[in-house]
This record gives structure tokens, C-alpha cells and sequence, in this order.
């Protein structure tokens, strides 16, 4: 277990799109973050039912899929990608389905690589399918032994790298983001989420130490980013998003702790503030994940990328062929036109360029520049507890957007400078894990079992 | 009616233990339960939803407004339960068989509550059956169902046929939601309605059930 | 009538993206090429019939694609776009169908403009139905009536400009690209495609200054996009495609020539060498119109674009929205990028990466750069007759493709080697225009109509 | 065999004259028409048909090798037309009505000529009563639809109907193709197959009707 105490980087400028401190090897002769940055393709099924009697149709369709996904690569002469292959609920629940798809995905890959050269890894993200009883049971029963099962069968057979979007705390933190409850949103991701990651990443780092490959890392996606979708909907204020978006990254950086080496999840928004912590590559997407969220930070997230993601797509067709390959030429060019900044050496100019385009016009562009992870990621390091940790991310985000607001440089509506005020006075207030833990207790009880966090 | 100004801006404000006292002070100086509800809290809480349409709110803010709308009506329950008020019409929510999201489907229920409806709410991979099962359990007028993936909107489907197949289809309107919906799936599968989001959600409820807007 | 006969730009360098000589503003306040690269967003019916019946189901989905790309324009803070409705072939033909959908759309953007201050323009693209017919009359008989007809009534109906995509010559360029037959390609680009261009463009010039609305411009993506498209799947030489694509850049100049100012539509890629002659602005797609064709040139048709398009996508859910609204944000994202740089000064060194990264990968975005574009150019005002002007810049181009391939940057396989050649020989032996007709009249004689073409 | 092996090459470098010429001294020779044929034009064509799947041909290259071949049937003809050989099957190609695009068509005729069909090519906008018409007049045996607009896809199942509602239907097979054209599509009106490019329209003509490849 690592227990990082110290940044991987001397400054904010030593963060760079295609460069990680310590780079990942995996797959076919894959590398991540040693000088280029890679496509990561993802992609999904067209609507259509998961069942075993369907399971030559829908292995059809990963067929198709991921066959036209590596013809464009090799047309484009890409050199190498991540393969995603993300579980929908049901391919995590019938183990047999989500094997036979990994395995499916798996010999396409080979046959790329012996026939064209062509540099993938297959990272297969399972489904966390423990949040589906009320109130979950996030270490016992069925579901959390069906869990683990796939993790252990997609690692024998064919998966090169092992992630998830885990949902520790979300029970607590989704009623608590509806009722903008900060001190809830702290029992949440500063003492419920943190306890889960180092439970569940300890299995998963040894599921795959067992199996020789990759434990990559996690996203804190069911927090920040349902957060981040409820404000664009303009249900609850931007401020809260982005402030939550800095307190999530502690929970997924104690995967790190206990053995996650990277490359981060594609919609793990927090992943330049784990770069800037461990020096691990980080996956990331924006303008060309459109097809699957909109958002405010289309280029600024290329900025400190190793992989460039478009989330997921499904397979529908568009005029010039199915979703999924439109998806992967378009990451290519992306990658093609940073690469090449890399190359001359005006990474910088680019990585300037991807930052001053979005960092001004939405906060939660603004707490994603490479500057304000690296200040949140030293405010994260100024701590020892995973609840102080937490707390003080969200202050160092207030201050990050109060800063910013201050300049002129970004405008900030009276409305949610009003819950900025409120939000940092809150993180102020309960400073005491213990109350916050009682507090939360009385308020969110009923939401969640303590002894399922080890509580 | 100058004179429930004040509990007005409570509602709004979500001040819960000013509207409790409020509404008590109004019954003391002889008003009927009917008329600070009707007058007072009601009109009160329309504020908040228009302006929550209209962008000025947040969800947060909503809710604390509904909830000191409820003390208020905690305060008038014992003597409204005595004259002849109309029941709401009732909606049941979930998400379908499959499918483990939660979150927008809470969402529709909070809208679907500030606009006055009862709302039932089933959970997350609920059956085909089960969802049946609590319409006539609950009584319900409107079933309300999400799903955020491609591979569980067939449930939508299945659930549907469930209400017919076991001959409730016509005691309940059925709407649907979620991220991969489009009103061309609703009609394919011969639902009611499709909430293209949770404020719309409220919108079509009161349409399909006939309810004044 | 302009005759260019001094290039608008002193050297390649001078060709940047945002910015053009000769601007032009039109529609709600819209300027094109005065320092900003703007979306043009372009969409397309999902699978559905267009007739009379069905009139109700299209203008809603026209109102639902067109609402929600300018909402999604306002949300994230562009200041304007270039909106294009391009017809089906129906739409041009039912007259009242592309007149209701055109009203539709036009009555959206006023009201966005009112309440936003979203700044667009409509540009119609009328469906060229002449050569529906074979042979086609292409000036003769009621398509061509209809056609003239459709274009008076988007003038009095919301067009703030009119453009097409027009197919003189057309005939003969398909059947002389499959056979590689070079004379043929002369024959078509060189002498019919001219004529027809200046017939067809001295009439949509006087219906639009009749209307006081921009006579646009054309494309020559009937012949050199259908040749990049059979090249992409390995029908024909990818050389010939390049060659084409130069030589197609004389047909589209006489557009200009006859008074359409721009911007060029998007889907012509010999949309810099016009620029670079004229000074008019030019719409542009690449990366992020691969949902309608896969290319090439995804970042460097980026480097002197004024309107950046994606060209077409159908209206089908994807999982964050609509396509359109999904490929208005990517366009949307890419232009604030080139915005920035050109705010920052930086523009030179954004437009070297788009160039660099593509122009050596493959022979289709070689002979687009602004270096080949405006080499390209200059070939063309070298020469007076167009037939002497295609000739001359199918030779520039050969010329080009050589010399990148001899530097050994450009890999060019023997067997494309050979055929350039050969392509360069017969070029060199067709001087006489003259006998290109009576020969091509020989071999083609059965597809075209001389008199349709004034011979 | 082994002395047709110029008259091979001279197919592959589609050099007409001199596959005319060889073809005459063959039979001049003492073989017949049919040895001619079969071991000689045939195994040639052979060759560039494989040429060009294995992307070492291109189009131009296998219409001059298509077009040597033919000067050398010309001369077989009359000799062959005396003896019993085997009509090839006779496809009908069209763009459905609304639908002005054809070189995607031509590209598949092209091919399919290649690969020793007969083709007879309807045009472009045809309308569905057209196509049944024509397939009646030469007998074709397999029917191929070209659309490349999401609006004039739906032309494709009006003219499957057609062949329906003409009691035609049986007689012929139908294959689909087209930039939006999918598989499902094809399922669902009703086609007997669906050509994702033009090269594999010959694979497709010859699976439906039963042709060995
Ligand atoms: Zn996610
Ligand atoms: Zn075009
Ligand atoms: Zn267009």
C-alpha cells in the first residue's frame, strides 16, 4: 500500500496531455503515458434486450462494433487504443454474458495485432451492481459475490485491465446533492466512499495481481458526475457540482493507495488531480464524448489526458457508418493533432490553448485546469484523514472559484455566489468527523448500513 | 387574503417552523383550514414552481419550500380530514427490470410531489409483475417508468404488456423517461406519454390524468 | 462578372483559419471570415418518407433538430453559426415541402436571435434534380424549371443564402473516375462542368441579388468526393482522387467568377484554392463530420476554414441527445479552440499542428494544405481558359504529390506511383481542348447532351 | 493447359487485341470453344476478380481485364451459342424512386459483370411498379435496390411491396445496399439480403441465387 504523502509533480506545468510519471504497459504491447496519447473507444449496445437467448445476436454486434473500431484505427494508421468494454448491469449479473463478450473483444484484438501491428488493451469495467438493493449491501450478499465473480472471470478471460465506477456513498450522496447537503455530500464522499474504495480496490488489485494484469482505476462518476448533469439541468447550483467534483477525487484516489496504477476511468473528471498525486496515466473525455454527456469542458480536459475517451456510444448507424467507428476516427484526429504537439514540442502552445478556450466560461471547466487540480491535489496532500482530505478539497475548490470570480475573469451569477458562501460554510463548520458521522447518521439513516462500511 | 402575505413568503422561503406557527395563528384569528390552504400554502408553493420553471429556483430550494408547505399542512390535517377534500391522484415510480439507476426517477418524484401528486415509489430493477402488483395494491393513476440504458428500455416494453396481459392497462396511463428514451419508443410501445425531462414530467402527469396545470 | 487574375493572398502563409479577405455578412448579423471560425451545423431526416402527408412529422422534426442545436449554441456560449438546410431531392421537387421547412427554421432563428442574441444565417442548398434524367438536361426541361423555381422560392421563403451542390459534367466524370480515364476527367471538369457552372451560377446570382440575399457557393463533392469515396474503399487510385480534387477547383471558381462571394460549402475541399484565388470565405468539415464520411483530412481541412461543418447527420437519440445537437457541440468546441489561438496570437502555431499531423499521412490532405491549395491557385491564374486552368492544376497537383513523395515524406506505394504517371502523361498529351471534345464526345457521347451544355 | 497461360496474362493485363487474337489461334490450334473458355478467358478473370478483393486491382484495371475478356467471348460466340452452355443469371439494378444517386449502383453492376452476372441496369428514381416490370421483361433472377438518403430508404420497402402485391415476389430474390442501409433494415422490409459494399454484392448475389463463388 502506498500511501502518498508527496506530489509526482514539482508544478502545474509539469502536467502534460501524453506524459505520465509512471506510465502503464498493458495488452498487446500497449503503452500509456510515455509520450503519445492513445483513443479510448467505448461503446454500447443499440437498444435491445440482455439475455441468454440473445447472446449470439449481441455477440454479433460486439463483433461488428469492435471490427470496424480497429479497421479505422489501421486506416488511420493509429498505432495503437484502449479498448473499453464497459458491462451493462445484466453482464455483470449473468456471468456467462460478460465473459463471452470479453472473450469475443479479446480475440479481434489478437488478430489485429498479429495481422496489422495494431497496439490495444482490453480494459473491462464492471458493473457495481451492489447499489441495487435498498439500502445496499456493499460487502455482503449475492450481488457483491456476483461482482467479484466477474471481475475474476473477465480476468481469465481476456481482460488486460481491470476498472469500475464505484458506488460507495451514493445511497447517501444523491439525496444529499437534491437537497444540496453539504455536511451530507461529507459523510458521502469524505468518510462512506473512501471506506468502500479501500475495501473493494483491495479485492480487485488482488484479483488481478492473481491473474498477472492491470487493476487501472476507478471514476468517481456517480458523484460528480450525476452532480454535474443535475446542474446543467439547472437543478441544483453549478457551484455544488464543481466543489463535489474536488471532494470525490479522495475516494478515488485511495484505490491508488491500495494498488490502482492507472490509467484512470475515462469520466473521472478528478483524474489530473490523481496524476498530480501519484503520476499514474489518466483516461479522460470531452467534446468527442458528446455523443454520450454534454459538457463545459470540451477541450480543457485534453489538457492533462494520456488516453482520449469518447465515454460510449451506441451502435446505431449515422450516414458514413455505425456510431462507434465515427466515434473512433474522431478521437483519432484529436490524438493525431496532440501527438504532433509533442512531437515539435508545442505541447505547451496546445495544452495553453485547450485551458484558456473553457477554464473561464464554466466553473466546472475551471476546477479541472491543470492548475486548479494541482492545487486541490496539494490541498488533498496537507491532510492525513480521507475525511480531511475530503473536506479540504472542497474548501481548496471554493477558494479556487472565489479566486477566479474576484479577477473578473469568470462570471458568477449572484444566485450561485449565494451558495458558494453557504457551501465553503458549511466544509468550514464540521471540521469533526465523529459529528458529521452522527449528524449524518440521524439525517441519512435509513439510506445506508453502516456495518456494510465497515462502520 | 392581504394578510397570509406573510405565511406566503414563508412557504417560499422554506421556513418550516414559521409556517407551522403561521398557519396555527391563522386558525386562531377564526380562519378555516380550507382558506389557509387554499389562500396561504397553495398559492404560496405555485410561486415556488414557477419559480423553479423559470430558473430562479433549485431543486434544494424547492424541497425546503415543500417541506415547510407539509408542516404547514401538518398543522391543518386533523381539521381538513373532517370536511371533504379530494384525494391527489397517486403515481407510481420505478425503474425497470435491469436497470439500477435511481436518480432520475427521484427526480420526477420530487417535481411530481411539488406538484401536489402522491407518489409511490417502487425502487430500482423492478419486475414487469411487481410494478403491476403495486398499481392495484396503491391504487394508482399513473405509472411512471425510467430506465437510462439501451439494454433495459426492452423492460419498459415488457412492462407495459404486463399491465395489458393481466388487464390493468386501462385503470393507469402509463408515461416513460430517461436518457435513451424518444417519444418514437413511447409510441412503438404504446405508452401514454414521454417526459423528456423531470420538470416536463409534471407537465405530462397533470395531461394525462386530465389535473388543471 | 470578376476575371481573377491576381491571386487575393501574396503567399500560402497569408491562408488562415477565421479569417478572409473578402468577409461576408448575412443573415441575423452573422460576419464570416472578420476573425472567428464559426459552427455550420447541417442535418438531415431520419429514415422517413418526404411527401405532402408527412409535411406535419418533418417540420417537427425540423423544429426539434433546429431548436435544440441553437439552444445547445446559446448554452455553451457561441455567438453565432451558419445554419444549412440542405434539401432531398424531394424537397426540391415538392416545392412546398423545401419552402415550409425553410420557413420553419428561419422563424426559429429570428426568435433565438431575439431573446439570445444568437447570431445566424440560413443557407438553402437546393437539391441539383437535373440530372436525374439520362442523358441529363441540364438546361432544358422541367427539373431544371423546378430547380430555378425552388431557388426563388428559399430567396422569398428565409434564405439569407443560396448555395447547391451542383453536377454538370457529372455523367461523364463518373463513368471516366471508374474507368481512370483522364481524357474523360477533362472532358467533364475541364469543359463541361465549367460551362454548366457559369450558366447555372449567372442564374442563382440574379434570383439572389433579385431577393438582396448572398449567392454562396458551390462544391465540387459530386466529382472529387465521389473519387475520394471509391479511392477509400480501394476502387481507384488514390493519386487520381488528389488529381481531381485540384482539377475540380476551376469548375467551382466560376461560381465566383459570375458572383457568388462566399463562404463555399462545406463539403468542397477545393475550398482554400477558391479562397486563396478570391478571398472569399470557405466552410470546411473534417474530424467532426465523420458522421457523414470518414476522411483523410480531419484536422487539416481545419487550417483555413472560416465556417467549420459536419457536413450532415441524421436525427436519430444518441445517449446524450439528438445527433445534431451532439455534432454542434463538437463543431462548436473546435472553433472555440480556433478562437482562442487567434485571440492569442497563436494561430500560426495551431494551424502548423493541423497541417502537420495529416499532410503526410496521406495524398488526399497533401493536395489540400495551404501550401498545395495555394500552388494549386497559382497553376489555375497562370492559364486563361478553364480547360487550360483544370489541366493546369491536375499537373500542380501531380507535381506536388511528387515531390512529397520524393523527399520521402509522403509514402507513396508503386503501384499509386505508376499510376500518377500515367495520370500526368495523359494530361501533358491532352493540351488541345479541342480534340478532349471530339474524342471524349467519341467515347462519352452516349451519356451527355452537347446542346444542354450550349456546345 | 499450360499453353494458356499467355492468353491468361493477356486477360489480366486486359490487353484486348491480343486476347482476340490468342483466342482465335487457339482455335485455330484444334481446341474448342469450350476448352478455350473454361481454361483459358475464365481462369484469367478468375484471377482478377482475386486480384481486386486482395486490394492489388483496381476498378479500372478489372474493367480493361472485363473488357479483354468479352473480345475474346466475341469470337467464341458463334461457337459456343451451337453447344449447350448455361445462360448466367440476369440481375435487375436500380436507384428506388426519389433517389437520384448512381454510382454506387454502377459500382455494384460493374462488379457483378465481373463476376459473370448479367446485368441489366434500370436507372436511377425508379419508381416500384418500374422495377417489377422490368424484372418481368428479361426474366431477371435477382433484384438489387441502391438508396443513399435516409428519405427515399423507405422507396426500397414500396418496391418489395410491389413485388408482393404483383405476385412477383417468389420469383425473384432482392438485395439492399447504400450508405444508410443496415442489415436490420433489410430484415425488416423484407429483403433477401443486404450488401454492405460493392464487392460484397457479388458474394451476396451468388449466395442468394445459389451460384457457386
Ligand atoms: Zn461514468
Ligand atoms: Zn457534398
Ligand atoms: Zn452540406
Amino acid at each position: 500500500m502506498t500511501n502518498f504523502s508527496k506530489m509526482a509533480y514539482q508544478s502545474a506545468d509539469d502536467l502534460m496531455f501524453g506524459r505520465a510519471k509512471v506510465p502503464v504497459t498493458c495488452g498487446y504491447g500497449l503503452e500509456v503515458g510515455t509520450g503519445m496519447v492513445l483513443p479510448e473507444v467505448n461503446f454500447t449496445l443499440p437498444t435491445m434486450k440482455v439475455e441468454h437467448e440473445q447472446l449470439p445476436a449481441i455477440l454479433r454486434q460486439y463483433d461488428d462494433m469492435v471490427s470496424s473500431i480497429l479497421q479505422r484505427l489501421v486506416t488511420l494508421g493509429m498505432p495503437g487504443a484502449m479498448i473499453e468494454f464497459e458491462h451493462a448491469p445484466q453482464m455483470t449479473e449473468e456471468l456467462e454474458i460478460g465473459t463471452a463478450i470479453t472473450a469475443k473483444i479479446r480475440t479481434l484484438m489478437q488478430s489485429f495485432y498479429e495481422k496489422h501491428g495494431l497496439r490495444t488493451a482490453l480494459r473491462v469495467t464492471v458493473c457495481d451492481i451492489r447499489e441495487k438493493s435498498r439500502p445496499p449491501q456493499m460487502r455482503s450478499g449475492e450481488a457483491t459475490e456476483k461482482m467479484f465473480e466477474a471481475f475474476r472471470l473477465s480476468a481469465a478471460n481476456g481482460a488486460h485491465l481491470l476498472s469500475i465506477e464505484s458506488t460507495g456513498g451514493k445511497e447517501v450522496s444523491d439525496r444529499a446533492l437534491m437537497e444540496a447537503d453539504v455536511q451530507g455530500l461529507l459523510l458521502a464522499l469524505g468518510i462512506l466512499a473512501p471506506r468502500d474504495s479501500r475495501f473493494l480496490w483491495q479485492k480487485i488489485v488482488a484479483i488481478a495481481n492473481e491473474h498477472k494484469i492491470i487493476p487501472a482505476g476507478d471514476t468517481a462518476c456517480a458523484f460528480a458526475n450525476t452532480a454535474m448533469i443535475l446542474a446543467d439541468q439547472r437543478y441544483i447550483p453549478n457551484v455544488l457540482a464543481a466543489v463535489v467534483r474536488a471532494m470525490s477525487a479522495v475516494r478515488t484516489l485511495v484505490g491508488n493507495e491500495v494498488g490502482a496504477v492507472g490509467p484512470t476511468k475515462d469520466c473521472g473528471y478528478e483524474g489530473p488531480v490523481i496524476k498530480a498525486i501519484t503520476g499514474c496515466p489518466v483516461s479522460l473525455e470531452g467534446k468527442s464524448a458528446a455523443c454520450a454527456h454534454f459538457s463545459h469542458m470540451g477541450n480543457i480536459a485534453m489538457a492533462t489526458c494520456d488516453l482520449w475517451s469518447n465515454e460510449s456510444v451506441q451502435n446505431v448507424k449515422l450516414l458514413s457508418g455505425h456510431a462507434p467507428e465515427v466515434f473512433t476516427e474522431i478521437l483519432t484526429y484529436d490524438c493525431r493533432l496532440m501527438n504532433e504537439a509533442l512531437q515539435a514540442g508545442q505541447e505547451r502552445a496546445l495544452q495553453n490553448l485547450f485551458v484558456s478556450s473553457d477554464a473561464y466560461k464554466s466553473v466546472h471547466a475551471l476546477v479541472i485546469s491543470p492548475q486548479a487540480s494541482f492545487e486541490i491535489a496539494e490541498a488533498i496532500l496537507s491532510h492525513q484523514s480521507d475525511f480531511d482530505r475530503t473536506r479540504a478539497a472542497g474548501l481548496q475548490a471554493c477558494q479556487i472559484i472565489r479566486d477566479a470570480s474576484a479577477t473578473g475573469k469568470l462570471p458568477l451569477p449572484d444566485r450561485e455566489s449565494a451558495w458558494l458562501d453557504q457551501i465553503e460554510e458549511v466544509l468550514q463548520e464540521n471540521a469533526d468527523e465523529g459529528k458529521v458521522l452522527e449528524d449524518g447518521s440521524a439525517q441519512f439513516g435509513e439510506l445506508f448500513l453502516p456495518k456494510e462500511y465497515g462502520l | 387574503m392581504q394578510n397570509y402575505d406573510e405565511l406566503r413568503e414563508c412557504v417560499i422561503a422554506g421556513k418550516k417552523a414559521q409556517v407551522a406557527e403561521l398557519v396555527r395563528k391563522h386558525l386562531d384569528e377564526g380562519k378555516t383550514a380550507k382558506d389557509v390552504m387554499d389562500n396561504g400554502l397553495i398559492p404560496g408553493m405555485a410561486i415556488v414552481g414557477k419559480k423553479f420553471q423559470e430558473g430562479e429556483f433549485f431543486i434544494p430550494e424547492m424541497l425546503m419550500a415543500a417541506r415547510s408547505l407539509n408542516a404547514g399542512l401538518e398543522v391543518l390535517r386533523p381539521l381538513l380530514e373532517a370536511s371533504d377534500v379530494k384525494p391527489v391522484a397517486k403515481v407510481l415510480m420505478g425503474t425497470v427490470k435491469g436497470d439500477i439507476h435511481d436518480i432520475g426517477k427521484n427526480l420526477v418524484a420530487v417535481m411530481l410531489r411539488g406538484g401536489g401528486f402522491e407518489v409511490i415509489d417502487a425502487g430500482v430493477d423492478v419486475p414487469p409483475d411487481k410494478f403491476v402488483e403495486l398499481a392495484r395494491e396503491n391504487g394508482a393513476d399513473l405509472i411512471g417508468l425510467s430506465a437510462l440504458l439501451t439494454t433495459t428500455m426492452p423492460s419498459m416494453k415488457d412492462t407495459i404488456d404486463a399491465f395489458q396481459s393481466q388487464g390493468y392497462r386501462e385503470n393507469v396511463k402509463i408515461m416513460i423517461g430517461g436518457a435513451p428514451i424518444t417519444q418514437e419508443y413511447a409510441d412503438e410501445i404504446g405508452a401514454d406519454g414521454f417526459a423528456r425531462n423531470a420538470s416536463y414530467a409534471v407537465e405530462l402527469a397533470k395531461k394525462l390524468l386530465g389535473v388543471a396545470a
